[in-house]
C-alpha cells in the first residue's frame, strides 16, 4: 500500500542517505532504526509528505503522495516530536478541533471515551497549559486512536510516558496493526510488541 | 548537447570563468564609448545646459534596476517551475547589483532634482518608485540572508520575488496616480527637453555597457556561490588546485 | 570640441558638482561592488581549501 | 471543503478569545501610535485634518504587521501546523482561512476603533464614514499579503522585523488608494476611483495571496 523507491535526502550539503526503498502492506509494522542525526526525522516527514525527498518517490495506493493530497490525509495520521495540541485548548477541544480539520464530526462520547482510555479521564476540562508533558503526550495518543487512520506514522511514540503509559502504546500499535492498519515508527527505547515482529529500515550507515 | 548540460554547475563554473572577462572589456569598452558621447559630442541641452549629461548615468541606472529586478523574477520563476538550482544561483547572485543601481538612480536623481526643482528630494512619480523598489531589493536579499539552508533560501527568496514583480506596476500606477493628484505635473527626470540624437545614443550605449557589466558582476557571483555550494562534489575539489 | 578648456570641463556651466556627484558616486558604487566580490570569492577559495585539507588528512 | 475553511476560522477566533492579551496589545498599539502623530506635530486642527487619514491608514499598517508574524509561528511552535498541512483539504485555504481568522480579530476591531480616532483628527462626518469604508476594504489586503510575509518568515531570527520589511513596500497600493479615498472627501474631489481601485486590489489579493503563501509555507515547513 505504501511504498517508497529511491529516496535520497540532503540537509544543507550534507546527504543523509539514499537509495532507500521499502513495500508495506495491511497488517505491517515498520521500525526505522539509525543513529542521533541520521535523518530519522527527516525520513518520516518524507514519508508524511510534509517536505519533498531530493530523490526517489513515495506511493500511497500506488499514486505519488502529491497526487494522492486528499485520501492520504484522511487515511493517515502522524505523530512528530510536537504533539500538535493547542495549550490553550482542552483535551477535549483539541480532539474534535483536530477530526474537523480532518472532514471528520467527533462526537463528545467517542473523544471522551479516547480520553478515557489514555487515562486522562479526570483532566477533560482542563486546558493542556496546565497538563504535564507525559499528559500532553496522551492527548497526542487519543487524537491518533480518534483520527481513523489506516496508516500510523510515530516519531517518538515513546518520549515522555512513564512505565504504564509505554505499556499503552505497545497496546494501541499492536492492536492496531492486528486489524489491518500500518505503522511506521522510530523509537530509541526498546518496544515490544507480542506477537508481532516489525520490518526493520536503517537510515544512514 | 542540450540545455541541461549548461545547467549543470560543472559545467557553468568553467564556461562562466572564460566568458567574464569578456563581458567585463565590452564594459569597459561601451562606457569609454558612452561617455565621450556623452561628454564631447552630445551638445549643452538649450533649457538645463550641462547638468542634463547626469542622464547618461541616471537613465541606465533606472532602467537596470527595473530590468534586474524582472530578470531575477524570470530566474525564479525557471528555479520554482523546474527546480534547476543554477537558476535560483543567478536570481540570487543578480540581487546586491540591482539594488546597486537602483541605489545609483535614486541618488543621480536627487543630484539632478537639486539644480532642477531646488531640492535634493521631491516626491515625484519615479523617484518614489525607484525608493520603493529599493525597498523590494532590500526585502528579498534579507530574506535570503536570514534563512541558513540554501534550498529554502532559494525558494523563499524566489516567491517573493515573484510577488514582488506582479505588485511593480501596481505600486508604480499607484505612485503616479496619488503623485498627479497630489502636485500637478512637474519637470519630468527622463524626458529631457530636446532630446537630440546623440543624447540618444549615449544613453543607449551607457546602457548596455551597464548590462555587460551586469552580466560579468552576477556571473562572477554565481560563481562563486556554486563554489561554495556545491564544495563536497569531486569537480570543484579539483577546481581548488588552480588558481582562484 | 564642445568644451573650450578643461577648467569649463571640469565646471559642467556651474553643474559641476551635481555631473561629478554623480558619476563619482557611480564609480565608487562599481568599485565597491567590484571589490567585495572580488573579497568574498578569495574568502570562500581560502575555506574551501582549508576544508579540503582537513578532509584528506 | 468551506466546512474545513470555517472550521480553520472558528479555530483561530477561539484561540484568539483565550488569549485576549495579545490581542488588546495589537490595538491599544494602534490607538497608541495614532495618538502620538498630534504630540510630535502640533495641536492644530487644520494640518491635523490634512494627516489624519493618512495617519490612521499607516497606524493600522503597523497594527496588522505587529500581529501578523505570530499568524503561523504559534501553531508551527506546538506542531498543529504541521497537523493542518497534512490534512485533506488544500493548504490554499488553510491560508485563506487563517488570513480571514487575522482579518476578524485585528481588522474589525481596527473599524470599530478608527472613527474615534479620526475625531481626534478633527475629520468631518463624510470622512469618518469613508476611513471606515476604506479600511473596510483595505484591511482585508494587509491580512491576505502578510500572510505571504508570515509564511516566508517562519521560525526564522527577528521573524517580527523581517516581516515588516518584506511587506510593508507590497502594502504602498492599499495604502496610497485607501487613505486617497478619505482625502477624496476632504478636498471634495470624489472617492469612487480610489475604492474601485481599493476593490480591485482586494480582489487580486484574494486570488493570488493565499496560494502564494499556501506555496510559501510548503517552503518553510520543510
Amino acid at each position: 500500500m505504501l511504498s517508497a523507491n529511491g529516496l535520497a535526502c540532503e540537509r544543507g550539503e550534507r546527504l543523509l542517505f539514499r537509495n532507500l526503498g521499502f513495500e508495506l502492506g495491511r497488517g505491517e509494522a515498520l521500525l526505522v532504526v539509525g543513529g542521533n542525526g541520521r535523518g530519522k526525522t527527516s525520513l518520516l516527514r518524507i514519508l508524511c509528505g510534509l517536505s519533498a525527498p531530493a530523490a526517489g518517490v513515495v506511493r500511497w495506493r500506488g499514486d505519488p503522495l502529491g497526487k494522492a493530497h486528499e485520501q492520504y490525509g484522511r487515511e493517515m495520521a502522524y505523530l512528530g516530536h510536537a504533539n500538535g495540541i493547542k495549550d490553550d485548548l482542552t483535551p477535549m477541544e483539541n480532539l474534535r478541533i483536530a477530526a474537523a480539520l480532518n472532514g471528520r464530526e467527533l462526537d463528545a462520547g467517542t473523544a471522551t471515551a479516547a480520553l478515557e482510555r489514555v487515562g486522562l479521564s479526570r483532566c477533560m476540562d482542563f486546558p493542556a497549559r496546565v497538563l504535564s508533558f507525559g499528559q500532553r503526550r496522551r492527548v497526542a495518543l487519543a487524537g491518533l486512536m480518534t483520527a481513523g487512520a489506516l496508516l500510523w506514522i510515530l516519531d517518538e511514540p515513546l518520549t515522555g510516558l512513564d512505565v504504564e503509559g509505554v505499556a499503552m502504546v505497545e497496546r494501541m500499535i499492536r492492536d492496531h496493526v492486528v486489524a489491518g492498519g500500518l505503522a511506521i515508527m522510530t523509537t530509541h527505547q526498546p518496544l515490544v510488541l507480542d506477537g508481532l515482529t516489525p520490518k526493520t529500515l536503517s537510515v544512514g550507515e | 548537447m542540450n540545455l541541461y548540460h549548461y545547467a549543470s554547475p560543472s559545467t557553468f563554473y568553467p564556461l562562466a570563468g572564460k566568458l567574464i572577462p569578456w563581458f567585463a572589456a565590452l564594459a569597459f569598452i561601451l562606457t569609454v564609448v558612452g561617455l565621450y558621447i556623452g561628454f564631447f559630442v552630445a551638445p549643452t541641452d538649450f533649457q538645463q545646459g550641462e547638468g542634463y549629461r547626469i542622464i547618461f548615468i541616471h537613465v541606465p541606472a533606472a532602467w537596470m534596476s527595473m530590468f534586474i529586478y524582472v530578470v531575477m523574477a524570470f530566474w525564479s520563476a525557471i528555479g520554482l517551475a523546474w527546480n534547476t538550482r543554477l537558476s535560483f544561483v543567478m536570481a540570487r547572485a543578480l540581487a546586491p547589483t540591482g539594488a546597486m543601481f537602483t541605489f545609483v538612480a535614486l541618488w543621480t536623481g536627487a543630484l539632478w532634482g537639486k539644480p532642477m526643482w531646488g531640492a535634493w528630494w521631491v516626491w515625484d512619480a519615479r523617484l518614489t518608485s525607484e525608493l520603493i523598489l529599493l525597498f523590494l531589493y532590500v526585502g528579498v536579499m534579507a530574506l535570503q540572508a536570514a534563512i541558513d539552508d540554501p534550498r529554502r533560501a532559494d525558494r523563499a527568496g524566489a516567491l517573493l520575488n515573484l510577488v514582488g514583480v506582479i505588485n511593480v506596476p501596481i505600486i508604480y500606477f499607484s505612485v503616479t496616480w496619488w503623485n498627479t493628484l497630489h502636485q500637478g505635473s512637474s519637470v519630468s527626470l527622463t524626458r529631457a527637453p530636446s532630446m537630440a540624437q546623440t543624447m540618444l545614443w549615449g544613453m543607449l550605449i551607457m546602457a548596455l555597457a551597464a548590462w555587460m557589466y551586469t552580466i560579468a558582476v552576477a556571473l562572477s557571483r554565481a560563481r562563486t556561490l556554486v563554489l561554495e555550494r556545491e564544495r563536497q562534489t569531486e569537480w570543484v575539489r579539483a577546481q581548488l588546485e588552480g588558481q582562484p | 570640441m564642445i568644451w573650450e578648456s578643461w577648467q569649463a570641463f571640469w565646471a559642467m556651466g556651474g553643474y559641476g558638482l551635481y555631473v561629478w556627484g554623480s558619476f563619482g558616486m557611480t564609480l565608487l558604487c562599481i568599485a565597491a561592488e567590484v571589490g567585495l566580490l572580488r573579497r568574498h570569492r578569495l574568502q570562500v577559495w581560502r575555506r574551501l581549501k582549508r576544508m579540503k585539507s582537513w578532509d584528506t588528512q | 471543503m468551506l466546512k474545513f475553511l470555517f472550521t480553520v476560522i472558528r479555530r483561530d477566533v477561539l484561540l484568539a478569545a483565550r488569549r485576549r492579551g495579545d490581542w488588546l496589545t495589537a490595538q491599544f498599539f494602534f490607538v497608541m501610535v495614532v495618538s502620538m502623530f498630534p504630540l510630535g506635530i502640533g495641536p492644530e486642527p487644520s494640518m491635523l485634518r490634512t494627516i489624519g487619514p493618512g495617519v490612521v491608514w499607516v497606524a493600522a499598517l503597523l497594527a496588522s504587521l505587529l500581529s501578523l508574524d505570530r499568524l503561523f509561528a504559534d501553531d508551527y511552535r506546538d506542531g498543529t501546523l504541521e497537523q493542518m498541512l497534512m490534512s485533506p483539504s488544500p493548504i490554499a485555504l488553510l491560508t485563506l482561512g487563517k488570513a480571514i481568522a487575522h482579518w476578524i480579530i485585528n481588522g474589525i476591531p481596527l473599524l470599530l476603533i478608527a472613527p474615534l480616532l479620526g475625531i481626534q483628527f478633527n475629520l468631518p462626518a463624510e470622512a469618518l464614514w469613508m476611513l471606515v469604508l476604506s479600511l473596510a476594504i483595505g484591511t482585508p489586503i494587509l491580512s491576505l499579503l502578510g500572510s505571504i510575509g508570515a509564511a516566508l518568515t517562519l521560525g526564522l531570527r527577528g521573524g517580527g522585523a523581517l516581516v515588516t520589511l518584506l511587506i510593508m513596500p507590497l502594502y504602498v497600493p492599499a495604502l496610497i488608494f485607501g487613505a486617497g479615498a478619505v482625502e477624496g472627501v476632504l478636498s471634495g474631489t470624489g472617492s469612487e476611483a480610489h475604492l474601485s481601485l481599493l476593490g480591485a486590489f482586494l480582489m487580486m489579493s484574494l486570488l493570488l495571496a493565499p496560494w502564494v503563501s499556501a506555496m510559501a509555507l510548503k517552503v518553510s515547513v520543510e
